[in-house]
Order: C-alpha cells, then structure tokens, then sequence
C-alpha cells in the first residue's frame, strides 16, 4: 500500500480523503491556498503545503511538482477538474506517481462523451442520441439545425467533463442559443473547453447510476443502484437508492449493462454508469463517471464499504477485496447536498460564517462537512458544504429517518437550502417515490407551507420585531435598513 | 406595551406584547385575543433566534435579520410587521441605495460617476461560489456615488453606490 | 403502536428517545426544569411541559402527573433512577400508561440483586458470590465480619439500581468502611436507599454484557456480547462488541445463559444480562440491567438495529420484529463516553459554555450528543455529554476508525475526557484486546505522551503565552491570575 | 522580538519571537536557534487556540487558559513559560485567595470570617455534575473574607474566600 498520499482538493471531499487515510494509516499530505490555511482539510491532515500559484487548487502544474517534491506515493484529486485532467494524469504516471481515478488513457477516452456513445451504441446496447459532433458556442446556424434534426427537448451538455457544471436542459427552440452560450462559458471556465454538444431526453424519465468497483486485474463489480432523477440545473440535489420501484429483472440488466460498459473502457477504481430511464423500461445509456462522486455516500451507507479505501487499494494495485457476492445490499439511503444558498431567492449563493452548526444524530445517520461553529464558507468555492446520509432497513423507515434528520440540522449565520430539501422530502411524489427528472421544486417554493401554527409565528415575529427594533436603534439609522434590497438584483438564472 | 399587526403569509394578526420575562422566561403575548407565553432563544436580534417555546409547543427556527420571513421546520412563511402604536409601516422601495445583497468580489463595474442610467439596467457583477451576480439599478437616475472598484471584495450588506 | 409518549429524562438519552419517536412518527412529550428550557431534547420534541416540582427529573409523582393530564400512552424513563423505581411503573401500568422497562413485578425482583443471585444460582448457573444480606452503612462490625469471610479483593454495591454508582472495588481490610461509606451515600443520593451488599471478585478478570430482547410473548434473543472491561470508579468508558479472543464455544454458552436469566425473571423489553469472565474461562452471573444502556450503541452499530424503536415495539405489545436468525452481527463497534471532565485533574468536572464543537465524521461514525457549540453543559447534571461509537468490518479497522475519530473530535470551553481516551485507545493492551478489569489508566495518565514535536508545541507555547500577556495586562491584575488554584483543592477519592 | 525560555514536559528550548505575521500569516519562530513559520488560530487569548500550523505541520491543540499545559492529538504536555527579558517567572504558589476551580453550587460552608484555619483543612464544599468537591486551605491563617453563602451559584474562576 501507498506510504504517502498527496489530496489535491479541498473542501468536504478533501476531508474526505484525509479520513480515510488517517484510518489507513497512510501519511496524508495536503493543499492549501493562502485564504484556506486554518481549512478542515488542514487541521486533520499529516502534513500541510501551500500553493502560491494564483490558480490555487486549479493549477495541475504545481500540483505536480509539490508532489514530487515531498516524493508522495500517490495523488487522489477527489472530484472536479483535476480528477478529470487527461494530461495531469499522464503527467503523474510518466512521474512514478500513482494517481487515484481510471488512468490516463480510460480517462481521455471516457471524456470523449460523443464518442463513448458512439462506441457503446456499436457494441449494440441502447444509447441517449447525441448531436453528431461538438460544437462551438459561435456555431449557430450548425446548432439550430442539429438541434431541429435531434428534436426538442433536448439538453446541452458540455464536451469536457463530468460534472453537473455545463449541463442544461431545453425545452424550445428559443431558448437554445442562450442556453448554449450559457453552458459554453461555464465549461470554458470549469474545463477550459467552451465545446458542447446535444443530447435528445425523453420527459418524463428517470436518471438511474450504476457505482462500479475495477482493479488492474480485470475485475468488475457493481454495488447496486442508484436514482438521482431529482436535480436543480442538472446538479442533483437528492439521491437514493436502491432506485425504488424497478423490478429486479430490470435493476440486474442495468446493472450488467453497467458492467459491460466499464469493462469496455477499463475504467479502474470507483467510477459510475449513468443511464435515462424511460417509462416503458427503455434505459440508455448517457455517460461515464470516472471518479468518487458525492452520492457515493449513499452507496456506503448500504454496502458499508469505504469507497475512498477501495480507490486507494485498486490505484496500488491490490485486487479487489470483494467479489460480487460479498456486496451486500441491505436497506435503504437518501442522501441530500446540503448548500450555502437560498432557494427562495433565486438560489443566491450564502457564503459567511457559521454562527450556529447543530448536526442530525441517532442510529444510521451520517453528515460528512468541512464546516463547524465558527468556520467560514468562503466566497471564491462551491456552496456545497456538507453531505447528509441516512439508512433504514425499509424505505419506509429511511424516509422517516431522512425527514426527522433534516429537520433536525441547524445551520445559522447563512443561507441554507436545508429548508427545500426538508419539502422535498415530504412531497408527495418523493414520498411515493415515483418522481422522474421532471420533479419540480418550483410549487414546493411558491406554496407557502402547511401550519397550523402561524398565530404561534405571529407570536415569535412579534418579539423578533420588538428585539431587532430595540438593537437596531442605537447603530443604525432606520432609512438605512430599509427599500434598498428590494429588486435591486437580478440573477443569471 | 407594543401592539403590533403581523402577517404571517396571507394571514394577519393582532399582537399585543407587555413587557419582560416571567420567572419561568415565558413573555405574555396576546394574539387576536387568545394569550400565549412565549420563550425565544434570544430577544437581541431576529437571526439570533434560534428556537421558540409556544406555551408547550416548541419550535426551532430560523429568523430573517430583515424579519422578512421565518423559516420553521415545515418551511418558509413570509412575514410583515407593522407598529400599530408608531403608526409607521416598515419603509417601502424607492431608495437609489445599493448594497450587497451576498458576500463576493466585484468582477465588473459597468457604471461610472455621474452616468445617467435606467431602472433595471445592470451596474456591477458580483462573484460569489463560481456565480457572477448581476446588480441592477434599482430606479432610473444618475450615479451619485461609487464604492467599490473591480477586483474588490464586498462583505454583505456593503454599501456599493448610490443613484438619485 | 402508541400515539403520544413522554420522555421523562434528559440530555443526550431524552434526545435519543425523541429521535426514535421522531422516526416513528409518534408524537413526542418531554419535560423540562426551569434552566433547561432551550435543552436540545426540548427543542427537538413535539410538546413540551415544565416540571415545577424542587425534585425536577427525579419527581415521580409530578412525572405520573403530567402524564395523566396530557393523556399519553407511554412514558419512557430513558436511564437512571426513574427507570428503576418499580414504584413509578406500577403507578403507571395502574394508571393504564405503558411504561417502557421490564414491568413492575420483573423490575421488583431484578432490583433485588442479592435475591436475583440467590435465584439464578438456584437455577444451577454459576454466579458471582454476593454477600448472605444487604447491609446499612452503621453495621460495621456486621460487615468486616462478613467481608472476612468473603475473601479480598470484593466489591461494595448499592443494593437498588443498576447504574455503576454506588460500586466501588475494595482491595483491602482497611479500605471497607470508608468506601461503604461513600457508596451507601451515593446510593441514598441515587436510589433513595442506603443499603449496601458486598460481592466476592476474582481479578484479573473482565466484564461480559449480553444484550437482551424480549417481548410479551415469551420471545427472548440475544444481540450479541460487549466487554465492558475498562472502567472508571467501575462506570464503563470504552465498550466494544464483540468481546474480543473469545472462541465462539464460549460466547455461545454466556449467550444461552443470558437468555435463560432473562427468561427466568420475564425481563420484558431490552435488557442486559452481565457476567464476570475469569481467566480460566469461569463465567459468573452477576446482575441484570433492565433498561437501554448508554452501551446499546455498540449493539445499535453491530446490528443496525434501533434498540429504543423496539423498547417502543414490545411495550406496545407487539411481539418481537427479529427472530435469533434475523439478527446479524457484522464487524466490530467500538464506544466510549465523552465526559466534561479533567482526568489530569482527578476527573474534576468541567460544566460550562461549549465554545468550540466539532464532530467526527466519515463513514461508520456515530456521535450522539446533547449540546453543540454555543450551549451549556449545566452544573447540576451528570457529566456525559456525548457517545462516540464507530464501527469495522474486522476490529482492526474499526480500531483505525476510533483512534482516528477521537483524533478528531474537538471540544473548547470545557475539559473533557478525549485526550484520555485517545491514549486508552493507542494503548498496547487495548490494541491488543488483551485487557481486563485491572486495565489502569494511571499510567497513561502520568506518562508524558510521545512527542517527536516537543519544537514546536514549544513554538506555539510561546506565541501563545505573549498573546496572553498582551489580552491580559488590561483587565487582571497579574497577582490575581497567580497562585491560587495551586493545590487549593482535593477531592473525595 | 520577545526571548522566553519554555519548558515542555521536561524539555526546555530558547525562544525567540519576532514581530507581526507575515503575507502568508506566518510568524516567524527561532526555536534553539531553529527557524520555524508559525501560525495559530487565534493570537489573542490561549484557550482560543485550537490549531496551529509549524511549517508544514499542522496541529489540532487545547491549550489551558492558564497555560499550564497544551494538549495535542497525542496528550497533554505540561508547559511552563519565563520571559527571559522581563526576568519575571510566573508568580509562584502561596497566595491565599481562593477561586472557585470549576463552576458549581456551594453545597457547604466550613468556614466563618476571622476564622483560623490551617493548610489543608476543608473550607468549602462545591457541588457539580452530581460529585461534591472538597475546597482546602492553601495555606495556615486567617478567614480574611468570605464571599460565597450555602447555595450559591458560583462560576468559574469566581472568587470564594481569602486566606491571610
């Protein structure tokens, strides 16, 4: 095994990884930008390095060479763009320096995401239907018509990349070039590719992942499935698995086809096949995720196997640790990304210090954060904060514990999405467990929610007005708290 | 005394509140009538609240630091109050003041001093979590202050610029 | 199943038992004294009634009282003295309010623990040997004669309750009076009964726990072992399941035998059957706790049972959810008890404002706790505030996990115990899962910790000490920060 | 630029301090003659730090409002700081005042002014956490004052009695 491993990645994710080594017992090293030095990631790590570029965590080329600096074993860059960097890869491996995800050549392959549906569909399982090539954002007149031959609705997807980041779904053909410029200039940011391509999407459907484990040896099992239909801008927001309601017929040939699909890429360590699942049963297959991904949690929660671990074990070269039979999948998780946002408000990014932090507790309950009382979510990164799994022997018990969790978290001093996740989790659909992608948050955020408690709350907003007018009097003169924050903003969507 | 007409959502209320904590921390409040003792985790400041205790009925929440909503664990009710006794509702919009309405980094300034702009048209882009934020005017008139330049990073609530 | 429960209790159990009945669906009563309105499980339930009685908690007539008015189905006393008053549960059963606990009659007879001795030796088990009576703390001539004849080392008990309180280990003569003393005292305090009995001990020897389910059917099984070896003032600090190095021919035999004691007394509900294991494999029956125990979190992690959700199940008549077969005990659990405490100080309690306040995290990692940053760890009450547990697929992993998690398990405003057990956990004795009751913490205690960065702390000494200088010249006087708290004081043992 | 002598458990090492941290929120250390780049959460008070950052080490730490001891992830290492310049050691034993060394309720008085009383007798017992504490005499003399009466609330820190 790996003496020394080097996280290239901050946040909940790199925290992550540090614990799973701490429980190795694997020396852990670390990044950190300067505004990042008193960061979780750091606090726990073995060692700690700064970077001086200003591209921060984003700069491959420091990163390398801090690593080869301090001689680590090997690099795991979690998720984002250095997990999905062909040429950092490579770089890593002419190094000597094992890097955590499919290696170099199964990676720029599955990027290719045209041509990974290209080739799936030749090898005669069912497929999304791509546009025939990629794109540039200035292609319009091409687009137009590609998109006119592919049929509406239809989604932009980035070329680069795995992420959520680019992903956007369109449903007429007026929105397409705005649409397409939209997701051009995130993937030109995030990949630093503005290429994107079209995809045809039957509504409604649903969005069913396979996790798969590979080794160097040829060795592929799957743990499970997953449904992660409910998203907000392609990004999922709310996870579960096993997918309910899918006969186990239909779940063990998605999960073969899954199968087929890794093993035709070799992609090595933990990666993930996504398929569109239609209401007749058809599912096609979408795209390869070649690296952990935050709904691997979900995962551990019913397998109990420490996927970071099992990445580390398979980038060293060990065979798997378990066969297909040893995976057991007992019960039911949900797992939500809890985010510094306000969904009522547009989704306004809340960065800020945490002022009040309580997590959920009790039996089967998980929060992995990189933030406490008193820690700052910083301005310049992802408002993904924390992660909340939790586990029941039914899906019925689990439901009950994912509601009873969420309304338990208390996060004060920025805005949280926590408030929408605990309507999800009630809403009708979800609790039916019959949503598809078409799940839509937009009622949950108008309709004003069921209480028969508002006199109570008229009772605290009573005392809350008392308190606030009495504290604001001294410091701040009333005109200046008042009529400015009305519609003096809009949002890029 | 204050007396004090809430509106929870669509729903109003008559609130009477006298004076300070008894013994056991419960204030008197009257609510249309009906008497309620109330217990809040903090009289300073509405986001310091973090839970109520309604006669038996506990509850833990969230309070706006502008009291323009009150999220409870159901969800989010939209809150206005007004000072029945001061007879002033809370001011309403028509102020050229911008502020910050996040935390972030001033990415563009797209006005300068002196400029006539229109209502609605947009005047700074603010970064925050790998989002450009556009801040518009919020009425039409001319740049009468600039605050912040580009590359600046703002803390919420800043004062960016003034349009009269 | 039952409508409406009251939890009669407090801190992290009362919100333990709000948790499951959150879970449940069931609505969820509690009680509070005056200074602990904000109380987390106050916060978290349903309804909540103020207790005006000076006994607060402790008063079960104001308990029956409230329940009665707000017309509940169940109490539940959670652990501690209202759990064990068969008095309190014959009141309720006649009030037609399901108590969850054994029922008056068992939890009468259990209590009886020089009685239950008698009986189960009776059966043919091996026991330990108690004394012939119990004793009041004035017949000190009554029991030198009787310690005499028992034989050194011996145990002094309090005669009602099962909580470690009131035991104390003698090893000699000259010890016995003052420590009957002190136990007879804390059980008048505890238990409202100052008798005391003694019980013979073989040392070195180690502490067995068989966890119990029964129901009102006549259905008992068992959920495994523990040893709760590791003790302090015999209260247990580290538990872990199973018991480790034992061949499963032995465990299987202290299993049958847990079931056959509970059978014997009908203890309904969950209970614990608890034995004293010898080093020529010699087992002795020594008591039974007929209440959830902070220790059930280990089973909770081995099995993924929640075991206050079946307390509710059989109370509510219903018969058992598991059969023998269905109960699975997969890998390895490990807890302790984090207590505001200074062990470098004669374990003087530390009440206070939590500062600081950040939970472990990362797969297979539980805490369940009662505060969070900002609250307070109030004076009167006991000094447990949380309960670390995590568990392995083998033990090894699982002692991964724990020594890591106590790592990062960070508490400020008040001392705790976790650099103690930090050390207990990385001890040779515990790694090896060699210990016994003689598992002493004194040396860990004295012995400086290793440190190849003695440097450095000194380094953060020093910025520390002139950053102290600097904050303390305005508001003390220096003379008033010197001196005193030297050995002003001492505690009683 | 400040010299101290610190001793941990039994080692001692030279100090020196010098000046503001720097772009990188440093702080330059020279320990035995070593230099180290030292940052800390919190430079203000102590028992605010709760880590540190040695280079390319970091540390989780408790260290004691007194500064008797700093804890790591490892255990608790005693500490003891003299200034070098100052040539002032930290005031020795031997005061009489008493504080109270935890929070607690007086659960008994043992003693009354004018009182004599010597080293080591009883003087107060201090109940918390359902355990009583004994407070002693820190020395022979006289009960000067006495500021605490049965059932008082006492917190932290808080001065009981004196001694002289």
């Amino acid at each position: 095994m790996f003496k020394r491993v080097l996280v290239a990645n901050r946040g909940e994710i790199a925290v992550r990884i540090v614990r799973t080594c701490r429980d190795l017992g694997v020396t852990v090293a670390v990044l950190y930008e300067p505004g990042d030095m008193g960061a979780l990631h750091v606090r726990l790590a073995d060692e700690a390095y700064l970077l001086s570029s200003p591209h921060g965590y984003r700069d491959s080329d420091e990163i390398l060479a801090v690593a080869k600096r301090i001689s680590v074993d090997a690099i795991h860059p979690g998720y984002g763009r250095i997990s999905e960097h062909p040429g950092f890869a490579r770089a890593c491996e002419e190094a000597g320096i094992a890097v955590i995800g499919p290696g170099s050549t199964a990676l720029e392959q599955v990027l290719d995401k045209v041509g990974v549906i290209a080739q799936v569909r030749a090898a005669g399982i069912t497929t999304t239907q791509p546009s025939t090539r990629s794109f540039g954002p200035d292609e319009s007149d091409a687009l137009v018509a590609e998109a006119a031959t592919l049929g509406y609705p239809l989604l932009v997807k980035a070329s680069s990349g795995g992420r959520g980041r680019g992903t956007h779904l369109v449903r007429e053909p007026a929105q397409l070039l705005d649409t397409v410029r939209r997701s051009s200039s995130a993937a030109q940011a995030v990949y630093d590719d503005n290429r994107v391509y079209l995809e045809s999407v039957t509504l409604p459907s649903r969005y069913i992942e396979v996790p798969i484990l590979g080794d160097h040896h040829g060795n592929f099992i799957t743990l499970g499935d997953r449904d992660g239909s409910i998203q907000h801008n392609t990004r999922k927001v709310v996870e579960e698995a096993p997918a309910p309601g899918l006969s186990q017929e239909l779940r063990e040939a998605i999960w073969g086809t899954a199968l087929q699909v890794a093993r035709m890429f070799h992609v090595r360590g933990v990666s993930t096949v996504e398929f569109a699942l239609e209401q007749d049963g058809t599912y096609r297959f979408a795209e390869v995720k070649p690296r952990v991904q935050v709904e691997h949690m979900v995962t551990e929660m019913l397998t109990r196997i420490d996927i970071v671990r099992e990445q580390l074990y398979i980038a060293a070269g060990k065979p798997l640790s378990y066969t297909q039979d040893d995976v057991r999948l007992r019960g039911h998780a949900m797992l939500c990304r809890v985010n510094a946002e306000d969904p009522w408000h547009e989704y306004l990014p809340s960065p800020g210090r945490i002022t009040g932090f309580r997590l959920p507790g009790g039996p089967n309950v998980r929060v992995d954060t990189y933030v406490y009382a008193g820690s700052e979510i910083p301005v310049r990164y992802d408002s993904l904060f924390a992660k909340l799994v939790v586990w029941g022997a039914t899906r019925e018990e689990c439901l009950n514990r994912f509601q009873r969790a969420l309304q338990e978290f208390q996060v004060n001093g920025v805005q949280t999405n926590l408030g929408l996740l605990r309507m999800i989790a009630s809403d009708a659909a979800f609790v039916a467990g019959v949503y598809t992608t078409e799940f839509s948050r937009h009622h949950l955020l108008k309709t004003p929610p069921p209480s028969e408690n508002l006199r109570d709350l008229a009772a605290v907003a009573a005392l809350a007005f008392i308190g606030r007018t009495r504290a604001a009097r001294p410091v701040t003169p009333t005109a200046f708290t008042s009529g400015w924050h009305r519609d003096s903003r809009r949002l890029p969507q | 005394m204050s007396k004090l007409l809430v509106t929870i959502d669509d729903t109003e209320f008559e609130v009477q509140v006298s004076g300070q904590p008894d013994a056991d921390g419960f204030i008197a409040v009257v609510v249309n009538g009906e008497s309620l003792r109330v217990a809040v985790s903090s009289l300073a400041a509405p986001e310091q609240i973090e839970w109520a205790l309604v006669d038996t009925r506990p509850y833990e929440m969230i309070v706006d630091h502008d009291l323009r909503w009150i999220q409870s664990a159901l969800g989010r009710h939209s809150v206005q109050v007004r000072d029945l006794e001061a007879n002033v509702a809370r001011p309403v919009s028509g102020d050229g003041r911008l502020k910050a309405p996040i935390p972030g980094i001033i990415s563009r300034v797209l006005i300068e001093i002196g400029q006539r702009v229109e209502a609605g048209q947009p005047v700074l882009l603010l970064e925050a979590m790998k989002m450009e934020n556009e801040i518009i005017a919020p009425r039409a008139g001319t740049v009468l202050s600039l605050n912040v330049r580009l590359g600046q990073t703002v803390i919420l609530h800043e004062f960016l610029a003034e349009i009269g």
